[in-house]
Formats: structure tokens, C-alpha cells, sequence
């Protein structure tokens, strides 16, 4: 008999999506007749109901996993012909995260879009559904179907401030990368299908079991993977992510950057772990992701430093971090998974925040090109502060959780990569964090020489016509738009500095690779406990290396602040730069066609590299 | 039964192309609905009629309004 | 055939992206990714298919046996069709607000976003 | 990038992809081949749920949750889509609907025949989608599309009568929910996530396969209303939203 | 093969084959021409693989599509036209 937990923790899983789903089709069916402040109030219950279920389902996960098999398609000598939902610690933590991203967002929102109807708020809670189910599903198509709720709905809530042009552009470009990937996913799906006649995780790998690494496998995985890295942001994938995280409203930048980003993540290494780990040699996966990680890490970090358009910036600064997650779980181990768990929870906090805040300045000044903004902020009371918190925040300053998981990444990459990952760390974080302190000096100091008129028809996007979404400026900023924004740093700082949650990350991250003991606990065999390592947490050269990087960041932002006053020799060092940076912004074309191509040369690119590393 | 599979086959492959390299989206519709015809037989041939059936109703009817009204909004705007 | 078949669902994917590429309308566009998706209906019928077998519909009269072509696929291609007439409205949507924005529908000509 | 520079880089990378799709469909199983696992167990089960289609039972019962996301996906594209057309800031609605060009006597008449004719077929496809090819899905499309013969003959005021856009706005959203509380409705009745909680009852009958009909008329509401919406969004579009003057 | 079957792979080539050559040339008029003659080969072609299949089910098809095409006709001719 197979150890079960609470036979009603199984019923959690299958709420924590249903619930959302059929408060969005009332909010659908009434939303024309309730007051507003009954929307808000029933979608921020709803998204505080999930974020419940998540913490209840979480407990129950605690010391293991939770499977439930839809349909009641329990399986009977290992086959069935259900799907099973299989909640684990680390993947309830992540819809835990998206539920309270989700309530944030919410709160935030309460001010916003005066005229919008329900939609909003319905589309808002079925991306919700859309996460959770991707993250809890245990069946490779329905996370397919699940990740295309996601991007439906995720296509439809980035244009959804359809006077502003760069609005729907941005969804469109969105809309045709994202789903192409999809596609190429179900193409892996299919092929996968016919070979093995299966679609679940653990009847994948149990049907795999003892295949030589074959070609086929090889196909099947870089396809598979395709969609999953799209959303991902992995360079070459990731151009879509700039030009619609800077558009969306800021509640729906919010969502994708602090978590719908890292989802990708999670797809990538659950299928890895579950279906491929058996079959495809690590060493030639772990390279495939070192190499990989490290250029998005670094394009993206060249990318945002280089912005001016605030929302630009820090989108640009999700896919320098996405890379840095990439290396992380890319160690395929349970130390460097704890990194990069740690790394996603803490970054979602501070850049979630740091979305908000930008939504802040938009609503108050009208703009978020940091160049016209230059000193406008000099009146604000706490902003002032809590921006250059947040930048030192995001490159790691101790005690926040975002440079614990830093640190305990960093540790494991060094074993895994070498210390040019580490560089790769430290230099990364500090650029994205150097640039979001620049801004916030530029924009609520002054610091700096002030604006001369930009000449016009220069080929970057400024963010000087972004369009405002409540009607009027703001002339204070509202509660419900500062308090979300604390709450998130304040759960940022907890990560860091509560006992425990170092180990609680580790057992999560053990599970999250013992892909033996999923398929077993899903099929219903006795599994194997995993061999207990130990959880790393804040070491003296974690701490040191974070401060290395906060300290480095706040050096960028004022050579950047002050360029004209650094020494004539580092200026000459840093002239040849300039074209290559020219060459890689003009890559970033907002053409639909470029983008595809590019997305075809990553699947070949991924293809062969992966094809030299396992056959 | 192959032989038939084979020459559907070969219909869907070039409508397709056809719809892919017809640069005028009026054009484009009237073949794209073509297109979803030859689908529509190939999937009967595979044995698929609830397929089929979805193809015909999506591919005959909805897209091809839905594409012909925007062009037509579009042709209203400019 | 076995290779045949399966390069026809390869070709439509590619050829629809080819057109996504060539564009020059994002009507065109919106259209062509609805072609490359129909390389995945023919891929997974395809793999469904099983020679002399029927449809796995019995209705009234037929006796239920085992001789027929894969169901699974089968739901999963109506899923497929569901996704691709959806996400073709969507993208539709947006070609309309780009046109009343922008004021053109290349995409050579779409210079909002670049940087 | 230039258009040459883009399409040689497409073409380099797509031949790349072809070589990867062709290596691995060289190690699939052949053509037309018995190998189907999945395929085996599933008629098993459908025949023990007393379905007699068992693509329907494979669509709501065995993987009923794909389909409870699939319709998910429906309601918030179809809602989505409301949301982008909304008429827009400078815009407004146009009162006066125009009645449209002129279409020929024959052609109406052959459409206010199969007006009807297809409401029934729709029907059909929908009520026995459990027994025959077909279900929700098709015969909702079927649906939708029917009420839409009477614009494409020339009758776009008539079609607006028929058609209280708030009456399927809340109908494809209902349709919607009933599917999610059926799913509910199974914990509570069978202890399982959108259990099959209905008797099953004699194979090949109306009345058999359990939930599965349901699901089906829910899908169908929801498909139907949903195509209704979504359409009519298109048509104020192209007929009735204008720019507003400038005054 | 059967002579159901027989007969659908002829109209196969020796119908739908002209539908797609005029459904792909030339202005949008001719190519509905193409796909009016498509849309009713293909329901013959349909009639037929029910019949070759022997499964009086897959009937529903066929009809089903002769609703759709009708409408999906309906469709271009009235939108092709400068009217609205």
C-alpha cells in the first residue's frame, strides 16, 4: 500500500485551478452588472483562496509528493489512461508565489483602468488557473494545454491598452513566437507519442527506461523544450520578452516577470529530470545550459544596461536573470537547484516591486524614460529610497533571499562550470542592479547632467509616449499601490533572513531532482527516499561575493551617472564597446520575421549541440 | 487505401504552400479555406471524422469570416 | 511512406514559418501560423493511424473490437484545432488595433519597438 | 536585419530543424503500424463507461481535464478578444446598423432554409456526440455558425435581433462554469477530479456513457455562445465602430 | 481496393486537383470558383470514403460540410464585394 497523505490533500490540487476558473466565468457572466469595488474584492479573494489552497497543499507536499489522479483513473499495475496532477514541494511553491504575485498585482490594480470592464479581472485570475495547472500537471500534454492557457490569455492581457501602439504591437510579436514554440512542443510531444504510446511524465520514463540515447530522443527533447525555453527567455528565444514586458499593463509586467518566466524554467528541468535524465548523458545537458544560461545572462545584462524605458530595463534585466537560473538548474544537482529556487523566490519578490514602482512613476509622471524623468522625482517621500534598496537588492546584497540564493548558486556552479560561472554571477547581477540604481539616482536625485533635447527619429524605444492607465495623474501615490510594493520587498527580506528556509528550499530541491522517486510515488510504487546532502545557506563567501556584487553595482551606476568624469583611459577602453553594442540592439528589431528565424536557429543550434554532447 | 492517403497527402502539402506563398491576405483566404477541404479529406481517410468534423467547422465557416472581416475593417480604416 | 507522411507534417510547420518570414502583411502572418500548425494535426493523426483499422466510433450497431485508429490523438487534435481557431482570433484582434495604431500592416514598416 | 539577410538565416536554421525532424521520424514506429498502448487501454476503458465513441470518452472522461483547459481557453480567448476589440478611447459605436448590399432572392431563400436545417444538425452533433463522430466542440461551432447565415444573406438587423449579445456573453461563460463545477460535482459525489458520477448505463443508448453527454450539451452552450461573441465582435468592427469626428 | 474507395481517389485527382489549380491562381473571384467546385467535389469525396469505410456514422461529415460550405461561400461572395 503506498504511504498516502491525507486522502482530502488530494482534492487540493485540482481546486487550486478550478476555483479561479469559475470565479473568472461569474466575474464573465456578471461583470456588467457588479460595482467595481465587488470585482476587485471578489477577484483579490479569490487570488488570496488560491494562495490558501497553495499553502495548505504545500503542507500536505512537505514530505513528499501529492498525486492526484484526475477522473479517479487510478492506475492499476502501473498504467492507466488518466492524468495525474503530482504536486511537489517545489512546484506548489511556485504557484504559491504566482497566487501572491497574483494578489499583489490585484491589490495594486484596484486604482487602475477606471474604465475596463470584468475582463480584466477575469483574464487576470484565468492566467492564474493557466500557472497552477502548468506547474502541478504530471502529464506532458496537459502541460501543453495548460502553458497555451498561459499564453492566450497572456497575448490578450499584454495588448490590452489598446490606444498605446506599442501595445499591441508587442502582444503580437508575443503572440506568433510564443505559439510557434508551442507548436514546435506538441511536434515533440507527437513524435515522443509515437514512440512510446504515453503521455505522462512517469509512463514516459518508465517506457524510455534502458533506450540507448538515440536521435530521436534528441529531437524529442530539443522540441519538447522548445516552448518551454521560449517562455523562458533563453537567448535566441527571448526577443519577444523585452517588447512585451515593457508594454503590458504594469500588474500583468508583474506576473510575467517575477514568475511566468521562471515557469519555463520549471518545464524545462521537470521534464528533464522526470522523462530525460535516464536517457540523455548529464554531462552534455549540464554544457548544454552552462553555455546557454551564460550567454542570455550576459545579453541580457549588456541589453538593460544599455535602456533608458524603465519597463524596457527591467525586462531586459528578467532575461539577464532567467540565464543566471538557467546555470543554476542547469547543475542538474539538488544543491544548484536550491540556488536557483532561492534565486526565482527572491527575485520574484524584488522584481515584482520593482515593476510596481515603475507603474508608480508612470501613473504620477506620465513617462518611464529615465532620461526625460530626470530629477522629477526630487519631491517623493519614500520611493527615493526603496528603488536603490531594491537595485542593491537585485544584485544580491545580504540579507535578502535573492543574494542567499546567489550565494548558494554560486557555490554549486563553481563545482559544476568552473569560476568563470561565478564571474558570470557576479558581474550579471551587478550590472542589472547597477542600471535599476542609475535610474533611481537619475530619476529621484537628479544626479547627473541634466537631459539635453534627444534629437529626434534615434532608433530606441524611449518609453516618453507610454500611455498612463488610471485617468489623470496621480498627484500622491495611493496605498493600495505602496503597500503591495513593501509587502513584496518586506517577503524578499523574510526569505533571507527566517531560519529554516534554507532547508526547506533543499528538501524541495532533492525532491524536484530525484526523477526515480516521482515516477515511482505517481505510478504508485513504494519510492526511494533520495540520500540526504546537505543544505547549504549563507557561507562567509556567499556573503562576501554578494557584497562584491552590491558594491560593484553601485560602481556602475555612478560611472554611468558620471561618464564624463572618468578617467580618459577608461573611457578609451571602453570605446570599442560601442559597436558591438550597436550591433546587438539593432538584433532587437521588433520584426515578427526576425524573431522566428532567430527561434529556428536556437532549435538547430540546441539541436546539434546536443546531438555532439549524447550520440 | 495508402495510394489514397498518399495523393491527400500531396494535396495538403501543395495547398499549403500555395496558401503560404499567396502575399495578398484577400487571395490567401479563399485558398486557405481550400486548404481546410484537403485537410478535411485527409483526416476522413485517416479514420478521424470528429476531426474532421472540427476542421470543417472551424476551417470553413469561422476563419475564413473572422479573416474576411478584419481585412475588411482594415480596408474601411485606411 | 512511413518517412513520407511524417516529412509532409514536417513541411507544412516549416513552410508556414518560411511564410511567417517572407510577410509582408500581418493578416499573412496571422494566416501562415495557422498553416504551420496544421503540421501538427497531420503529425499526430498521422501517428494515430493504423492500417485497415476504423474509427474508434462503435455507434449503436457496431460490435466494440479492438481494430481501430488511435483515439487519444485524436482528442488531442481537437484540442490542437480549438487552440489554433482561438489563438487565431487573438492574433486577428491585435492585427486590427495594429492597423488603427499604426497605420500600416508590414511589418518591415513597424518601428515602435526596436532596442 | 535586412529581407535577404532574414531569409537566408531562416532557410540555414530550417534545414537544420528538417535534419533533426528526419533523424527521428527515421526511428519512429512505421506508417499504419499496431503499436498503439495508449490505444488499447482506452477502448477498454471507454467499453467499461459504456461509450460508444471513444474519442468522447477519451475527450471528457479518460482526459477530461485537457478538455476542461481546452474550453478554459476558449472563454478567455473569446474574452480577450472582446477585451482588444472594445471600442476604443476616440471611438464610438455606430447606432444606425447598416443593412447591407444586395444579395440574390435564391441566395436568401437557400438561407433561411438551411437556417433551421443546421440548427438541427448542430443539435445532432451535440446531443449524440457520446454514439456518433462529433460532440460540443463541432456541433457548437455548427451552432454558432447557423445564426450567422442570416448576415451572409444580407440580413445583419435581423441577426442583431436574434442575437442579445449579454444573453451569450453569460451563456458561454455559464457553459463554462457548469464544466468546472461538474469536475467539483465529482469530488463531492465520487471522491475524484471530474469523476464520471452518472450512471453509465446500456452501450450505444442516448442515455449512457454517464457524464459524458452532459459535458457534451455544457461544451456545446459554451462553443456555441462563444463563436456567437467572438463573431459578433468582428462584425462591430467591420460595420459599426467609427472614428469619432474630430469637433 | 474497393470501388467506393476506387472512385474517391479518381475524384480525388481528377476533382479536388482542378478545384486547388483554380483555388490558387490568380484574382479572389477565380479562386472562389476553385473553391466552390472544391467544396462540392470534396463532399462527394467524402459520400464516398463513408461508403468505402462502411461505417454509416462517418455520414454526418459530408453533411456537415455541405452546411459549412455553404456558408463559407456566402462568405466571400458577400465580402469580396466593395459593399458592406
Amino acid at each position: 500500500m503506498v504511504p498516502s497523505a491525507d486522502p482530502a490533500a488530494t482534492h487540493l490540487a485540482p481546486l487550486a485551478f478550478t476555483v479561479p476558473i469559475i470565479v473568472a466565468c461569474l466575474l464573465l457572466a456578471l461583470g456588467r452588472r457588479l460595482p467595481r469595488w465587488a470585482v476587485d474584492g471578489l477577484a483579490t479573494t479569490t487570488a488570496a483562496a488560491v494562495a490558501g489552497i497553495d499553502v495548505l497543499l504545500l503542507m500536505a507536499a512537505r514530505d513528499g509528493r501529492v498525486v492526484t489522479w484526475a477522473g479517479g483513473w487510478t492506475p492499476v499495475d502501473g498504467t492507466t489512461v488518466g492524468i495525474a496532477l503530482v504536486a511537489d514541494p517545489l512546484g506548489v511553491g511556485a504557484a504559491l508565489i504566482a497566487a501572491i504575485l497574483m494578489l499583489c498585482a490585484l491589490v495594486f490594480s484596484w486604482r487602475y483602468f477606471d474604465s475596463a470592464e470584468a475582463h480584466l479581472h477575469a483574464l487576470m485570475l484565468l492566467f492564474l488557473a493557466g500557472m497552477t495547472g502548468f506547474v502541478l500537471t504530471g502529464d506532458l500534454f496537459n502541460m501543453f494545454v495548460f502553458f497555451e492557457l498561459m499564453g492566450a490569455v497572456a497575448y490578450a492581457l499584454t495588448g490590452f491598452k489598446i490606444e498605446d501602439p506599442t501595445s499591441v504591437h508587442g502582444a503580437l510579436s508575443f503572440g506568433v513566437v510564443n505559439s510557434l514554440g508551442a507548436y514546435l512542443t506538441l511536434c515533440g510531444i507527437g513524435i515522443l507519442y509515437a514512440r512510446t504510446g504515453e503521455l505522462g511524465l512517469a509512463q514516459l520514463a518508465v517506457a524510455l527506461r534502458g533506450n540507448p540515447p538515440e536521435a530521436l530522443l534528441v529531437t524529442a527533447f530539443v522540441l519538447v523544450l522548445t516552448g518551454w525555453l521560449v517562455k523562458a527567455a533563453m537567448v535566441p528565444f527571448h526577443f519577444w520578452t523585452a517588447d512585451a514586458e515593457a508594454v503590458a499593463p504594469t500588474p500583468v509586467c508583474l506576473l510575467f516577470s517575477g514568475i511566468m518566466v521562471a515557469l519555463g524554467v520549471y518545464g524545462t528541468f521537470r521534464v528533464y529530470h522526470v522523462v530525460f535524465a535516464p536517457v540523455l548523458p548529464a554531462p552534455g545537458v549540464q554544457c548544454l545550459f552552462l553555455v546557454f544560461g551564460a550567454v542570455t545572462a550576459v545579453v541580457g545584462a549588456v541589453m538593460c544596461f544599455a535602456q533608458r524605458h524603465l519597463k524596457r530595463l527591467l525586462a531586459y534585466s528578467t532575461i539577464a536573470h532567467v540565464g543566471l537560473f538557467l546555470l543554476a538548474f542547469g547543475t542538474l544537482d539538488a544543491a544548484g537547484t536550491e540556488g536557483g529556487a532561492l534565486y526565482v523566490a527572491g527575485h520574484a519578490g524584488i522584481k515584482s516591486a520593482l515593476f510596481l514602482m515603475s507603474g508608480v512613476i508612470l501613473n504620477r509622471y506620465g513617462s518611464v524614460d529615465e532620461i526625460d524623468l530626470h530629477g522629477r522625482g526630487r519631491h517623493a517621500v519614500l520611493l527615493p529610497w526603496l528603488m536603490p534598496l531594491a537595485g542593491l537588492a537585485l544584485a544580491g546584497l545580504p540579507p535578502f533571499g535573492l543574494g542567499m540564493g546567489k550565494a548558494v548558486a554560486e557555490e554549486a556552479v563553481a563545482t559544476a562550470g568552473g569560476w568563470w560561472a561565478v564571474a558570470v554571477f557576479v558581474l550579471v547581477s551587478a550590472a542589472t542592479g547597477g542600471a535599476v540604481i542609475r535610474a533611481a539616482l537619475r530619476i529621484y536625485r537628479g544626479t547627473g547632467r541634466a537631459p539635453e533635447a534627444s534629437p529626434p527619429g534615434t532608433e530606441e524605444t524611449s518609453g516618453t509616449d507610454e500611455e498612463a492607465e488610471v485617468s489623470g495623474l496621480l498627484q500622491r501615490v495611493p496605498l493600495t499601490m505602496l503597500v503591495p510594493i513593501v509587502v513584496l520587498l518586506l517577503g524578499a527580506l523574510a526569505l533571507g533572513v527566517v531560519p529554516g528556509v534554507s532547508e526547506a528550499f533543499h528538501a524541495a530541491a532533492s525532491r524536484f531532482t530525484d526523477g526515480a522517486g516521482y515516477v515511482a510515488r505517481t505510478l504508485g510504487a513504494p519510492a526511494p527516499l533520495p540520500a540526504p546532502t546537505a543544505p547549504s545557506g549563507w557561507t562567509l563567501s556567499g556573503v562576501a561575493l554578494s557584497l562584491l556584487s552590491s558594491a560593484m553595482a553601485l560602481a556602475f551606476a555612478l560611472a554611468a551617472l558620471h561618464h564624463d568624469r572618468l578617467p580618459a583611459t577608461l573611457r578609451a577602453a571602453a570605446r570599442p564597446v560601442a559597436p558591438v553594442l550597436r550591433g546587438v540592439r539593432a538584433l532587437h528589431s521588433g520584426h515578427v520575421g526576425d524573431y522566428v528565424a532567430w527561434l529556428f536557429v536556437g532549435v538547430a543550434v540546441l539541436g546539434a549541440f546536443l546531438a555532439a554532447g549524447a550520440l | 487505401m495508402t495510394a489514397a492517403i498518399a495523393v491527400a497527402l500531396a494535396m495538403v502539402a501543395i495547398t499549403a504552400t500555395a496558401v503560404v506563398f499567396t502575399g495578398d491576405p484577400v487571395r490567401q483566404a479563399v485558398t486557405l479555406s481550400v486548404f481546410g477541404l484537403t485537410l478535411s479529406v485527409l483526416f476522413l481517410l485517416l479514420q478521424a471524422p470528429d476531426v474532421a468534423l472540427a476542421q470543417i467547422g472551424v476551417g470553413a465557416a469561422v476563419v475564413p469570416l473572422m479573416v474576411m472581416l478584419t481585412l475588411r475593417r482594415i480596408r474601411r480604416h485606411r | 511512406m512511413t518517412l513520407y507522411v511524417y516529412l509532409v507534417a514536417g513541411w507544412l510547420l516549416l513552410v508556414g514559418s518560411l511564410g511567417i518570414v517572407r510577410s509582408r502583411d500581418l493578416v499573412h502572418t496571422v494566416v501562415c501560423l495557422s498553416v504551420a500548425q496544421s503540421g501538427t494535426y497531420v503529425l499526430l493523426i498521422a501517428v494515430g493511424y493504423q492500417r485497415g483499422a476504423t474509427a474508434p466510433v462503435f455507434g449503436s450497431t457496431t460490435p466494440p473490437s479492438e481494430n481501430v485508429v488511435d483515439p487519444v490523438v485524436q482528442a488531442m487534435t481537437l484540442t490542437d484545432i480549438v487552440v489554433s481557431a482561438t489563438v487565431t482570433a487573438l492574433l486577428l484582434a491585435l492585427v486590427i488595433q495594429i492597423a488603427k495604431r499604426h497605420g500600416t500592416l508590414d511589418p518591415d514598416h513597424l518601428s515602435s519597438l526596436k532596442g | 536585419m535586412s529581407r535577404p539577410a532574414r531569409l537566408v538565416l531562416f532557410l540555414v536554421a530550417a534545414a537544420g530543424v528538417a535534419a533533426l525532424l528526419v533523424v527521428a521520424f527515421l526511428d519512429l514506429p512505421p506508417f499504419g503500424s499496431p503499436f498503439h498502448p495508449y490505444r488499447d487501454r482506452a477502448v477498454a476503458a471507454a467499453v467499461a463507461h459504456a461509450t460508444a465513441n471513444v474519442v468522447g470518452s477519451v475527450t471528457f472522461d479518460q482526459r477530461g481535464l485537457d478538455t476542461l483547459v481546452e474550453e478554459t481557453i476558449l472563454l478567455g480567448s473569446v474574452a480577450g478578444a472582446a477585451a482588444l476589440l472594445r471600442p476604443s478611447k476616440e471611438e464610438r459605436e455606430n447606432t444606425t446598423v447598416p443593412e447591407g448590399g444586395r444579395v440574390l432572392e435564391a441566395t436568401k431563400l437557400t438561407g433561411y432554409l438551411l437556417l433551421p436545417v443546421t440548427l438541427l444538425v448542430g443539435i445532432d452533433v451535440v446531443v449524440h456526440g457520446h454514439l456518433t463522430p462529433g460532440g460540443g466542440f463541432q456541433g457548437g461551432v455548427l451552432l454558432g455558425t447557423a445564426v450567422h447565415l442570416l448576415y451572409l444573406t444580407g440580413h445583419y438587423r435581423a441577426l442583431d435581433r436574434v442575437r442579445p449579445l449579454p444573453v451569450f456573453d453569460s451563456g458561454e461563460a455559464l457553459g463554462a462554469a457548469a464544466f468546472a463545477a461538474l469536475g467539483i460535482a465529482g469530488i463531492i459525489a465520487a471522491g475524484a477530479f471530474l469523476g464520471n458520477i452518472l450512471p453509465f448505463g446500456t452501450f450505444g443508448e442516448l442515455l449512457s456513457a454517464g457524464t459524458v453527454p452532459v459535458f457534451n450539451i455544457a461544451v456545446g452552450v459554451e462553443v456555441a455562445s462563444g463563436v456567437i461573441v467572438l463573431l459578433a465582435k468582428f462584425l462591430e468592427q467591420a460595420l459599426r465602430v467609427q472614428r469619432e469626428a474630430v469637433s | 481496393m474497393n470501388p467506393w474507395l476506387a472512385g474517391a481517389v479518381a475524384l480525388l485527382v481528377g476533382g479536388l486537383g482542378p478545384a486547388l489549380w483554380l483555388g490558387a491562381r490568380r484574382d479572389p473571384v477565380h479562386r472562389l470558383v476553385g473553391l466552390e467546385l472544391g467544396g462540392a467535389v470534396t463532399v462527394l469525396i467524402l459520400l464516398l470514403l463513408s461508403q468505402a469505410a462502411g461505417q454509416s456514422s462517418y455520414l454526418i461529415v459530408p453533411l456537415a460540410l455541405v452546411l459549412a460550405s455553404f456558408a463559407g461561400t456566402l462568405v466571400f461572395t458577400r465580402l469580396l464585394s466593395s459593399r458592406p
